[in-house]
C-alpha cells in the first residue's frame, strides 16, 4: 500500500502532461537545432504572453462551472481605450488605468447577468464577445493608434533579464499568486465547491453569486491587462485586436485537467499544459508547419491525452474477462477444474 | 423455502483502491421470500447490491441464478434476468415528468411512447403505494421522499423476480412504510424474492423471514428471523455488546433562542408558532410531505416566509439567505445529502470544514491543513466514519458515512440554533446513539436544536417538546412526557383536530 | 526615368531560404501568388528552400508574428509578407531586418519603417478609377445607384480603394450620375457578405449596382442576386477570380470585374527578394532590375505612403464575357489570358 | 387555466415565450425600418436562418445528453467542399443520392466524435474542440487549399435555393427552409414520442441515474452524434447549394452560431430539457436580429455593439418572462434552490 501511494501521482493528469511536455521539448531539441536559442525561448513565452495570462483566469472561470467567451473581446476593448485615449492626449499611464477599469466592468456585466439574471454564462459571454468587440469598433473605427511612448513598448518588447521582457515576470508573479489563491485559500476552496455543486457551497453559507462576480471580474481584469499587453507588445492597436483567441485559451484549459463541468483541475496542471501548447506550437514553427495544421496537432494531442489513460484502463478491464472467456474455453476441452475458476483473481 | 434459491452469490470479493468492501461473501435468496440485510455502515452491503445489479464487477466470486452462472456487466442485463433495485440513494430524472421517471427503464416497451396509457399506467402504480403525486409534474425539486416513492414505484412497476431495496424507508414515515410492507406482502406472495436493507431494526423484525448479518465486508451469520433477536443482530453487526440504550439527560432551559409567529409560505405552510430555549430540543413530527423541510428552509433563508414574525434571540429578523442564517449562528443540515449536504467528489476533510473554512486561516489568509486534518480526525472517531483516508472523496463513501460527514461539517460550525433534518437516515445503530448522545450534549451546552425526523421512537427519545405538522398545519406542540407514539400518529394523520380534548397544546 | 540604362539581373543559383507569407491558407489567390513563386524559384535555381506558410484566420496576426519570429529564428534570408495589419507586424519585422533578413511586402504593405519595399499589384489612386469606369460601363451615362461592398471595415488597402474611387468620381464630371448610395462590410465571409448584398438590394429598391472590390464578397454579391433572380436588375462588379466569377458572367449576374494576376505578383515579389536577398541590388529610389519573364521595373517611392518604396506591378485585367471565354478556353494552366490591359483606366 | 395547466407543459412555456419576444423584435425593427413587412424581408431571414436551424437540430439532440458537438462547423465546412467536389466530377448524379452522400459522409464525422465520447469517455466538448480542427485540418489536406467554384457545380444545385416549393402571394416557402422546417418537425416529434428520444432527455437529465435505469447512454451518445453530424452533412449540401464557391474556411465559427440558437432556444446546454421547436426560434429570433440590423440604417462601427446589445436584452426578457409565468404552471415543483447550477458547455 506504501507503494502504491507513493506512486499514485504517476495516475494524476499532471504527470501526463509532464510525460507529454518531456517528449515535445526533446522532439524539438531533435527537429531544431534553434530551439534552445536564448531568444527563441523567450520568444515561446513572449508570442503567447497575452493567451497565456488569461489562460491563468480562465481556469478559476472554469473551475467554478462558467465560461467566459469573452475574453478576446474584453482583450481588445481594453487595448481599444488605452489606444483611443492616448490618441484624444491622456498620459498612457492614465489610458491604461481607465483600460483596466472597462475590463473590471465587463466583467462585472457577465457576473451580473449570469450569476443573478440566471442566465446561462454561455450566452451572457457569447453576447459580450460580439458587444465588447463592437464597443472597440465604435471607439477606433478603422483608424489604428500606435506611436506609443517607447517606454512603454520596450515593457512588452524588449528584454530586461536577458531577452525575457517584463511581461514574462508579470506572468510567473500571476501564476504563483493564482496557484496559492486556487490551491491554499479559502476563495479557493469556495471556487472548488461552487463549480463541484452550488447548491450545497450555498447551503453551506457560501455566497455563490459573490464568488461568481468576483472571479468574472478577475476575469476581465486580467483580460483588460492583457491587451494592454498586447497594445504594448505590437505596439499598435486595432479594434480588431486579439480576435479569436478565446478558443485557444479555452483549449489549454481544458487539456489541463480541467473540467468543463466544473470542480475539477489544477493550477499545475494548467501550467504544464500552457508549456506543452507554447513548445509544440514553437516546434512546429520552426519546422515550417503551417497554422491549419498546428492547430490540428493540437487538437489530436487534445483527443489523445484522455484517450490514450481511458484505453489503458479499459485494456486493464477488459483483458482479464478476455483471459478468463479463453481460460473457461480451454477448461471446457481440456482438464477439468471447479467451476469457481470462471472468473480470475485480479 | 423448499425450492431451489432464485439467486446465490457465491465468494465474491471487491476492493475498491485500498478499502476491501467484500470479502468472499455468500448469500442466497429463495423465491417468496424476504431477506434482510444488516450491517453497520460501510460493511459492504450497498456494494453487494451494486455487483447484483451489474454497476460493479466482483473481483471474484460467481452469482448463480436458478443455479447456472450469469454475467452481469450492467443494469440492463440484470432487469432481463427479471432483477430489480432501488437504490439507496433515490436518483431520479428531474427534466423528466413523474410518469416517465417510472417507466423509463422498461425494455419491452414500445418505440413509441403513448403518453395517455402512460400517465394512466403511472397513476395507478402510484395508487398502489397510495400516494398521490401528479404524474404529469417534473422530477425537479421533488422531496426527497417523494423520490423515493417514484423510486419503489419504478421498481415494482417492473416485471421482476428479484426485488432488491436499499434502505427504502430511510425518509419514510410511519404511514408510508405500513403501505409499502402491504405491497412486499403481496409480492412475496406472488413468488417475488425480496432482499431488504435497513437501519431500523423494528422494521427488519416485522417483515423479514430470514436475516443475513455482515460486518467489515465479511459474511457473519445467516438465520430465520424467528431465531434471532435484535440485540443478537446487534451484536454480530457490532462485533461487541453495545453499551446501555442511549436515554436523555435533560438540560437546563435558558432564554428563548427562537420564537416564531404565525409563519407562513401559501401552500407549503401555514400558521406556525412556537418558541425554543436554548438547551432544548423540539422535535418536528408528521408525515412526509407535511411541510416539516419547508419550515426548515424558510428559518434558514433558504425559502423564505411569505407572513410571519421570526425572533431570534430577541431581535425581530428576516432571513433571506443561508449565507445571513450562518453569520447569525442559524445552521440547516440538510435531508437529501447528495444535493444539498455534500461536495461529492471533494475529500471527506474538505467537506467537513466547508462551512467553517474561515476559521482555518492562518494570518495569510491560507487554509491550515493541519487543523482541518485534526477536526476531521476527531469526527472521523467520534462518529466511526468508515474510511481508509480522510483525503477519500466524500462520493465514495457509503451512504451512512456519508450522513456522518454531513453531521460534522454542521456540528463543528458551532452554532446558536442547529436545525436537523432527517439527521440520523441511513446511519447504523452504534452511530445513531452516539449521534443522539452528542445532540444532547449540544442541548446541554446551551444550543437550541430543532430536529426534524420520521423516526418517531427517535422524535420521542430526544425532544424535549414534539410539534406535529399536518399538511403544513401545526396540529400541536406535545410535551415529551405526555407524548406516546399514538398520539403523535393521530395528530400527524388527523384525528386530533376532531377531539380538542386530545390537543394537549401546551406552548402558548 | 530610369537613371541606369542597364537593368540589374539575378544571378542565379544563389542559396537562400525565403518565406512567402501570405494572409492566411485557404484562399485562392494566395495560391496562385505561391505558384509563382515557385516558377521564380525554380527559373533562378536557387537551391535554397522556398517555405509557404501561413496563420489560421483566427489567428491571423499573432500567427503572422509567429511565423516571422520562428523565420528569424531559423535564419532565412528573406520573408516575403502579405500583411495582415499595416503597423502591428512592424517591430518583429524590424527586428528581422537587423538580423539582415530581407523583408518585401506584396498585396498588402506593412508600416515603411518594416519592410524594404512594397509589391504593389496596381495603383491605388488607379484602382479607383478602374472600378468607377467598371460603374459607368455598366450602370451607363445616365447613372444610377450604387453600393460597395467591402471587406471589414478596418482594412486599410480596402478602405484605401473606396477613397481612391470616391475621388474619382469627385475628379471627372462623366461619373456625374452615379450616386454611390451606401458602403456595408461582409467581413470577407461568403454568409455575411451574402446577406449584406440581399440588405442592400432591400434597403435600396433603386440599386442598380453592387461594387465589391474583394474577391469573397463579389462572389458572394453574385450568388446572391442570382439566388433572388435579381441579376437583370441588380449588376454586380468589383475585383474578383475569373474561376470564381465565370458562371456569374455567363449568366449575366456579373457583366465586368478587374484583377490583378496573382500568379504573377508571386513571380514579382520573388524576383525582387531574390535580388536584394542575393545583395545584387539595393532598396533604393530609382533602382531598375529585370524580373524574368516580366521584363524591367523601377524602384519607386511610393506616392501613396510617405517615405515607402514600391515596385508597381500592374496592369489591371478587366473581365466581361468578351474576354472570359478566351480565359476559359486558355485553361488554367495557361496562366494568364490574353486581355486587354486597362488603357482606358490611364 | 387548470386545464391548459394540465394538458400543456411546462416546456411549451420556452417556446411561447420565445414567440413573443419575437414578436416584440419584429415590431421594433418594423417601426424602424422602411419597407420591413415585405415577402421580401420574410424570403431572406427564412433562407438565412434555414442553414443554422437545420444544423441546430442536430446540435440539440446532442446537447439534450448534456454534450456539445462544436465540429459542426468543420463537418459543414468539410462536406460542402467534398460533395461539391463530388458533384462536379459527377455531373449526373441523382440530388438525393448526394444528400445521402452528404448525410453519409457528415454522419461518419459524427459517429467518430460520439465513439469518442461515448466509448472513450472523453468530454465532448474536448473531443469536438479537436476534431474542430482536425476535420478542418483534413479539409484544407484534401482540398490542396483550393475552392470550389459555382460553375463547377450542376444546374439544380445552384438553383436549389430559388426553388419555391409553396407560395402565398409572394411570401414563399423555398427549398432550403423547407427542408430546415421539415428536419425540425420529424426530430421535434422523434425526441416527443420515440422512446429514443425520451432516452436522450433522459441521459441529459442524470447520467447517473441512466446508468441505474439499463439505458444504454453509450448507444444513444453516438447515435445522438450520427445524427448531429449527419445534418450538419446535409447542411453542408446546403450551404454548397447557397454559396455556390467553397473554400477551406468554409462555415468557420459556424459553431458558435449554432450553440448560440440552441441555448437561447432554450435548451439547457446542461442537457436534458429544450426541443428542437425551441432552438428554431433561437435561431429565428438571433437571425432576425443580424439581418434587421443588418438593413437599419446606421454606423457600420455600431452594429456588432447592438448585436450583442440585442442578444443579451432578449435573453434577460426571456428569463424575466419565464419566471413571471413559471408560478402558474407549477404544480408540485418545488422552487427550492434558485436553479440547478448553471456551468458551461
Ligand atoms: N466507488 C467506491 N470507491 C471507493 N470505495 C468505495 C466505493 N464504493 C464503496 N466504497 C467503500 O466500500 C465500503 C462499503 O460501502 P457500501 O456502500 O457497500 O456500505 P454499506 O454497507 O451500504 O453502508 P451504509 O449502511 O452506510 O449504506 C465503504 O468503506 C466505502 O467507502
Ligand atoms: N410522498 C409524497 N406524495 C405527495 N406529495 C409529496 C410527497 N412528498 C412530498 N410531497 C410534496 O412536497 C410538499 C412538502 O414537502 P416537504 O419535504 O416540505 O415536507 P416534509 O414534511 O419536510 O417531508 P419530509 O418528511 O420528506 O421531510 C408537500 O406539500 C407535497 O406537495
Ligand atoms: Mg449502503
Ligand atoms: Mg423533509
Amino acid at each position: 500500500m506504501q507503494q502504491s501511494k507513493r506512486w499514485a501521482w504517476l495516475k494524476s493528469w499532471e504527470a501526463l502532461m509532464f510525460i507529454i511536455l518531456c517528449a515535445v521539448v526533446v522532439a524539438n531539441l531533435r527537429l531544431s537545432e534553434h530551439y534552445l536559442d536564448l531568444n527563441n525561448l523567450a520568444n515561446i513565452f513572449h508570442l503567447s504572453i497575452e493567451k497565456s495570462l488569461v489562460v491563468l483566469i480562465m481556469a478559476f472561470v472554469i473551475i467554478n462551472g462558467e465560461i467566459d467567451l469573452s475574453v478576446a473581446s474584453v482583450m481588445g476593448l481594453s487595448a481599444t481605450v488605452l489606444a483611443e485615449r492616448y490618441d484624444a492626449g491622456w498620459p498612457i499611464a492614465a489610458g491604461f488605468a481607465l483600460a483596466l477599469c472597462v475590463g473590471i466592468l465587463c466583467g462585472l456585466l457577465n457576473g451580473l447577468f449570469s450569476a443573478y439574471m440566471g442566465i446561462p454564462s454561455l450566452i451572457v459571454t457569447l453576447a459580450g464577445l460580439i458587444g465588447y468587440r463592437g464597443v472597440a469598433r465604435i471607439l477606433l473605427e478603422d483608424r489604428s493608434v500606435g506611436d506609443f511612448p517607447s517606454w512603454f513598448t520596450s515593457l512588452g518588447q524588449d528584454g530586461i533579464i536577458g531577452p525575457f521582457p517584463l511581461t514574462i515576470f508579470v506572468f510567473i508573479a500571476l501564476f504563483i499568486l493564482g496557484f496559492v489563491i486556487l490551491q491554499y485559500s479559502v476563495f479557493g476552496r469556495y471556487v472548488y465547491a461552487i463549480g463541484n455543486n452550488r447548491a450545497a457551497a450555498e447551503y453551506a453559507g457560501i455566497n455563490a453569486k459573490q464568488v461568481k462576480v468576483t472571479i468574472f471580474m478577475a476575469s476581465g481584469l486580467i483580460a483588460a491587462l492583457a491587451g494592454a499587453f498586447y497594445a504594448a507588445r505590437l505596439g499598435n492597436v486595432r479594434a480588431n485586436a486579439a480576435e479569436g483567441f478565446e478558443l485557444d485559451i479555452i483549449t489549454i484549459v481544458l487539456l489541463g485537467g480541467v473540467s468543463i463541468f466544473g470542480g475539477t483541475g489544477t493550477m499545475i496542471g494548467v501550467g504544464l499544459s500552457l508549456l506543452v501548447v507554447l513548445n509544440l506550437r514553437n516546434g512546429m514553427s520552426l519546422s515550417n508547419v503551417d497554422g491549419n495544421t498546428q492547430t490540428s496537432v493540437i487538437g489530436l494531442l487534445l483527443i489523445l491525452s484522455v484517450l490514450v489513460p481511458n484505453l489503458i484502463q479499459l485494456l486493464q478491464r477488459l483483458l482479464p474477462r478476455l483471459f478468463s472467456v479463453i481460460a473457461g474455453f480451454m477448461n471446457k476441452g481440456g482438464a477439468t477444474k471447479p467451476k469457481s475458476q470462471v472468473s480470475v483473481h485480479q | 423455502m423448499t425450492a431451489d434459491p432464485l439467486l446465490e452469490i457465491r465468494n465474491v470479493s471487491k476492493q475498491f483502491g485500498a478499502t476491501k468492501a467484500l470479502s468472499s461473501v455468500s448469500l442466497s435468496l429463495y423465491p417468496g421470500e424476504v431477506h434482510a440485510l444488516l450491517g453497520e455502515n460501510g460493511a459492504g452491503k450497498s456494494t453487494l447490491i451494486k455487483i447484483m445489479t451489474g454497476i460493479y464487477q466482483p473481483d471474484s466470486g460467481e452469482i448463480l441464478l436458478q443455479g447456472r452462472p450469469i454475467s452481469l456487466h450492467n443494469s440492463a442485463q440484470a432487469q432481463k434476468h427479471g432483477i430489480a433495485a432501488i437504490y439507496q440513494e433515490p436518483l431520479v430524472f428531474p427534466d423528466l415528468n413523474i410518469a416517465e421517471n417510472i417507466f423509463i427503464s422498461h425494455q419491452r416497451r414500445n418505440p413509441l411512447v403513448r403518453w395517455g396509457k402512460l400517465y394512466r399506467d403511472a397513476e395507478k402504480v402510484l395508487a398502489q403505494l397510495g400516494v398521490a403525486l401528479d404524474v404529469r409534474a417534473l422530477a425537479r425539486g421533488l422531496p426527497l421522499a417523494a423520490q423515493q416513492t417514484v423510486e419503489i414505484a419504478k421498481a415494482i412497476s417492473m416485471d421482476v423476480r428479484l426485488l432488491i431495496m436499499d434502505e427504502p424507508t430511510a425518509s419514510l414515515s410511519i404511514h408510508e412504510v405500513k403501505q409499502l410492507f402491504g405491497l412486499v406482502h403481496n409480492l412475496r406472495k406472488v413468488g417475488v424474492a425480496i432482499l431488504f436493507i435497513s437501519h431500523r431494526l423494528d422494521e427488519v423484525f416485522e417483515i423479514a423471514d430470514r436475516v443475513t448479518v455482515f460486518r467489515d465486508g465479511q459474511f457473519i451469520s445467516t438465520a430465520p428471523v424467528t431465531e434471532v433477536t435484535p440485540e443478537q443482530a446487534i451484536r454480530d453487526m457490532v462485533g461487541r455488546e453495545l453499551g446501555d440504550i442511549f436515554s436523555k439527560e435533560p438540560s437546563p432551559r435558558g432564554d428563548v433562542v427562537l420564537s416564531v409567529k404565525d409563519l407562513s409560505r401559501e401552500p407549503r405552510f401555514h400558521n406556525i408558532n412556537f418558541e425554543l430555549h436554548a438547551g432544548e430540543v423540539l422535535g418536528l413530527a408528521g408525515l412526509v410531505g407535511a411541510g416539516r423541510t419547508d419550515v426548515a428552509l424558510a428559518l434558514f433563508g433558504i425559502a423564505p416566509a411569505h407572513h410571519g414574525h421570526i425572533t431570534y434571540l430577541g431581535k425581530e429578523v428576516h432571513l433571506h439567505s443561508p449565507k445571513q442564517a450562518t453569520h447569525m449562528g442559524i445552521v440547516y443540515v440538510p435531508e437529501d445529502r447528495r444535493q444539498h449536504g455534500l461536495v461529492l467528489p471533494m475529500s471527506l476533510m474538505a467537506n467537513i470544514s466547508l462551512p467553517s473554512v474561515k476559521n482555518y486561516r492562518n494570518q495569510f489568509g491560507m487554509v491550515q491543513r493541519g487543523k482541518e486534518v485534526t477536526t476531521a480526525e476527531q469526527y472521523r472517531q467520534q462518529l466511526s466514519i468508515r474510511t481508509s483516508s480522510l483525503a477519500m472523496p466524500a462520493g465514495k463513501l457509503s451512504g451512512g458515512n456519508q450522513q456522518k460527514v454531513v453531521l460534522s461539517k454542521w456540528l463543528n460550525t458551532k452554532p446558536r440554533l442547529l436545525i436537523l433534518d432527517e439527521p440520523t437516515r441511513g446511519i447504523d445503530v452504534g452511530a445513531k446513539q452516539e449521534v443522539h448522545r452528542l445532540i444532547n450534549q449540544l442541548a446541554q451546552q446551551g444550543m437550541a436544536i430543532l430536529m426534524i425526523s420520521s423516526d418517531l421512537p427517535e422524535v420521542l427519545a430526544m425532544s424535549d417538546w414534539i410539534l406535529v405538522m399536518r399538511e403544513g398545519q401545526q396540529m400541536g406542540i406535545f410535551d415529551r412526557h405526555e407524548a406516546t407514539q399514538e398520539i403523535i400518529m393521530a395528530a400527524a394523520v388527523g384525528q386530533a383536530l376532531n377531539n380538542e380534548a386530545e390537543r394537549a397544546v401546551v406552548h402558548a | 526615368r530610369a537613371q541606369d540604362p542597364e537593368p540589374i539581373k539575378a544571378e542565379p543559383g544563389v542559396e537562400l531560404n525565403m518565406v512567402l507569407l501570405p494572409k492566411t491558407l485557404g484562399n485562392a489567390v494566395f495560391d496562385e501568388a505561391h505558384e509563382g513563386a515557385i516558377e521564380a524559384h525554380e527559373e533562378l535555381e536557387n537551391p535554397g528552400e522556398l517555405i509557404f506558410n501561413a496563420p489560421t484566420p483566427d489567428n491571423a496576426i499573432p500567427g503572422q508574428i509567429e511565423i516571422i519570429e520562428a523565420s528569424i529564428t531559423q535564419e532565412v534570408d528573406a520573408i516575403m509578407i502579405s500583411a495582415n495589419d499595416y503597423e502591428q507586424l512592424v517591430p518583429s519585422t524590424t527586428k528581422a531586418m537587423e538580423q539582415d533578413i530581407t523583408i518585401v511586402t506584396w498585396d498588402s504593405p506593412v508600416s515603411p519603417e518594416g519592410e524594404e519595399l512594397f509589391i504593389a499589384q496596381v495603383d491605388f489612386t488607379e484602382t479607383g478609377t478602374v472600378m468607377a469606369d467598371m460603374a459607368l460601363s455598366i450602370l451607363g451615362e445616365d447613372g444610377g445607384q450604387f453600393a460597395i461592398l467591402s471587406a471589414t471595415p478596418d482594412a486599410s488597402n480596402q478602405n484605401a480603394w473606396i477613397e481612391a474611387m470616391q475621388a474619382a468620381l469627385e475628379a471627372d464630371e462623366k461619373y456625374a450620375n452615379l450616386e454611390l448610395v451606401d458602403i456595408v462590410y461582409g467581413n470577407d465571409d461568403p454568409d455575411d457578405s451574402y446577406n449584406e448584398a440581399l440588405g442592400l438590394v432591400d434597403s435600396y429598391p433603386d440599386l442598380e449596382l453592387i461594387m465589391a472590390p474583394t474577391t469573397v464578397g463579389i462572389a458572394a454579391a453574385a450568388k446572391a442576386m442570382q439566388d433572388e433572380e435579381l441579376c437583370g436588375e441588380v449588376a454586380v462588379s468589383g475585383l474578383g477570380l475569373p474561376s470564381e466569377m465565370q458562371e456569374f458572367i455567363e449568366n449575366g449576374c456579373a457583366q465586368e470585374f478587374a484583377l490583378w494576376s496573382f500568379k504573377d505578383l508571386g513571380y514579382l515579389t520573388y524576383y525582387v527578394s531574390y535580388l536584394l536577398a542575393s545583395g545584387a541590388m539595393e532598396a533604393e529610389e530609382g533602382v531598375v532590375f529585370e524580373a524574368g519573364r516580366m521584363g524591367t521595373y523601377t524602384i519607386e517611392a511610393d506616392p501613396n505612403r510617405e517615405d515607402g518604396l514600391r515596385v508597381l506591378m500592374g496592369p489591371f485585367s478587366v473581365y466581361n464575357a468578351d474576354n472570359l471565354e478566351e480565359w476559359a478556353a486558355g485553361g488554367d494552366e495557361e496562366g494568364e489570358p490574353e486581355v486587354e490591359a486597362t488603357e482606358e483606366a490611364n | 387555466m387548470r386545464r391548459i395547466r394540465r394538458w400543456v407543459p411546462l416546456q411549451r412555456l420556452r417556446e411561447f415565450s420565445l414567440v413573443i419576444i419575437l414578436i416584440i423584435v419584429v415590431l421594433i425593427f418594423g417601426n424602424q425600418i422602411d419597407n420591413y413587412y415585405t415577402p421580401r424581408t420574410f424570403n431572406r431571414i427564412s433562407s438565412t436562418v434555414a442553414l443554422i436551424t437545420l444544423v441546430a437540430v442536430g446540435q440539440t439532440m446532442v446537447v439534450l445528453t448534456r454534450n456539445v458537438d462544436l465540429s459542426v462547423g468543420s463537418v459543414v465546412g468539410f462536406t460542402a467542399y467534398f460533395v461539391g467536389r463530388y458533384v462536379s466530377k459527377n455531373e449526373d448524379m441523382a440530388p438525393l443520392m448526394l444528400a445521402a452522400l452528404a448525410m453519409g459522409i457528415g454522419a461518419g464525422m459524427g459517429l467518430i466524435n460520439g465513439l469518442l465520447v461515448a466509448y472513450g469517455r472523453i468530454p465532448a466538448i474536448v473531443v469536438t474542440l479537436g476534431t474542430m480542427a482536425i476535420y478542418r485540418g483534413l479539409l484544407v489536406e484534401y482540398s490542396d487549399s483550393k475552392s470550389v467554384a459555382t460553375r463547377e457545380l450542376p444546374d439544380w444545385i445552384k438553383e436549389l435555393p430559388q426553388e419555391s416549393l409553396f407560395h402565398y402571394g409572394e411570401y414563399e416557402l423555398r427549398a432550403l427552409p423547407a427542408i430546415a422546417l421539415a428536419a425540425v418537425i420529424i426530430i421535434f416529434f422523434l425526441l416527443l414520442y420515440s422512446s429514443f428520444g425520451r432516452r436522450l432527455y433522459a441521459i441529459g437529465s442524470s447520467p447517473e441515474a441512466a446508468n441505474l435505469a439499463g439505458i444504454r447512454a453509450p448507444r444513444m451518445v453516438t447515435l445522438a452524434f450520427t445524427m448531429c453530424g449527419a445534418m450538419a452533412g446535409l447542411g453542408g449540401m446546403l450551404y454548397l447549394a447557397r454559396f455556390g464557391t467553397i473554400t477551406v474556411d468554409a462555415a468557420r465559427g459556424m459553431e458558435l452560431q449554432v450553440v448560440a440558437a440552441v441555448v437561447v432556444g432554450g435548451v439547457n446546454i446542461l442537457g436534458g430539457s429544450g426541443t428542437v421547436l425551441g432552438a428554431m426560434l433561437g435561431a429565428i429570433l438571433i437571425g432576425t436580429i443580424e439581418q434587421s440590423l443588418i438593413r437599419m440604417n446606421i454606423n457600420e462601427f455600431w452594429k456588432d455593439a447592438l448585436l450583442g446589445l440585442c442578444i443579451i436584452i432578449a435573453v434577460t426578457v426571456d428569463r424575466i418572462l419565464i419566471n413571471q409565468l413559471t408560478p402558474w404552471w407549477s404544480r408540485t415543483e418545488l422552487q427550492r434552490m434558485p436553479e440547478e447550477p448553471h456551468a458551461a458547455v
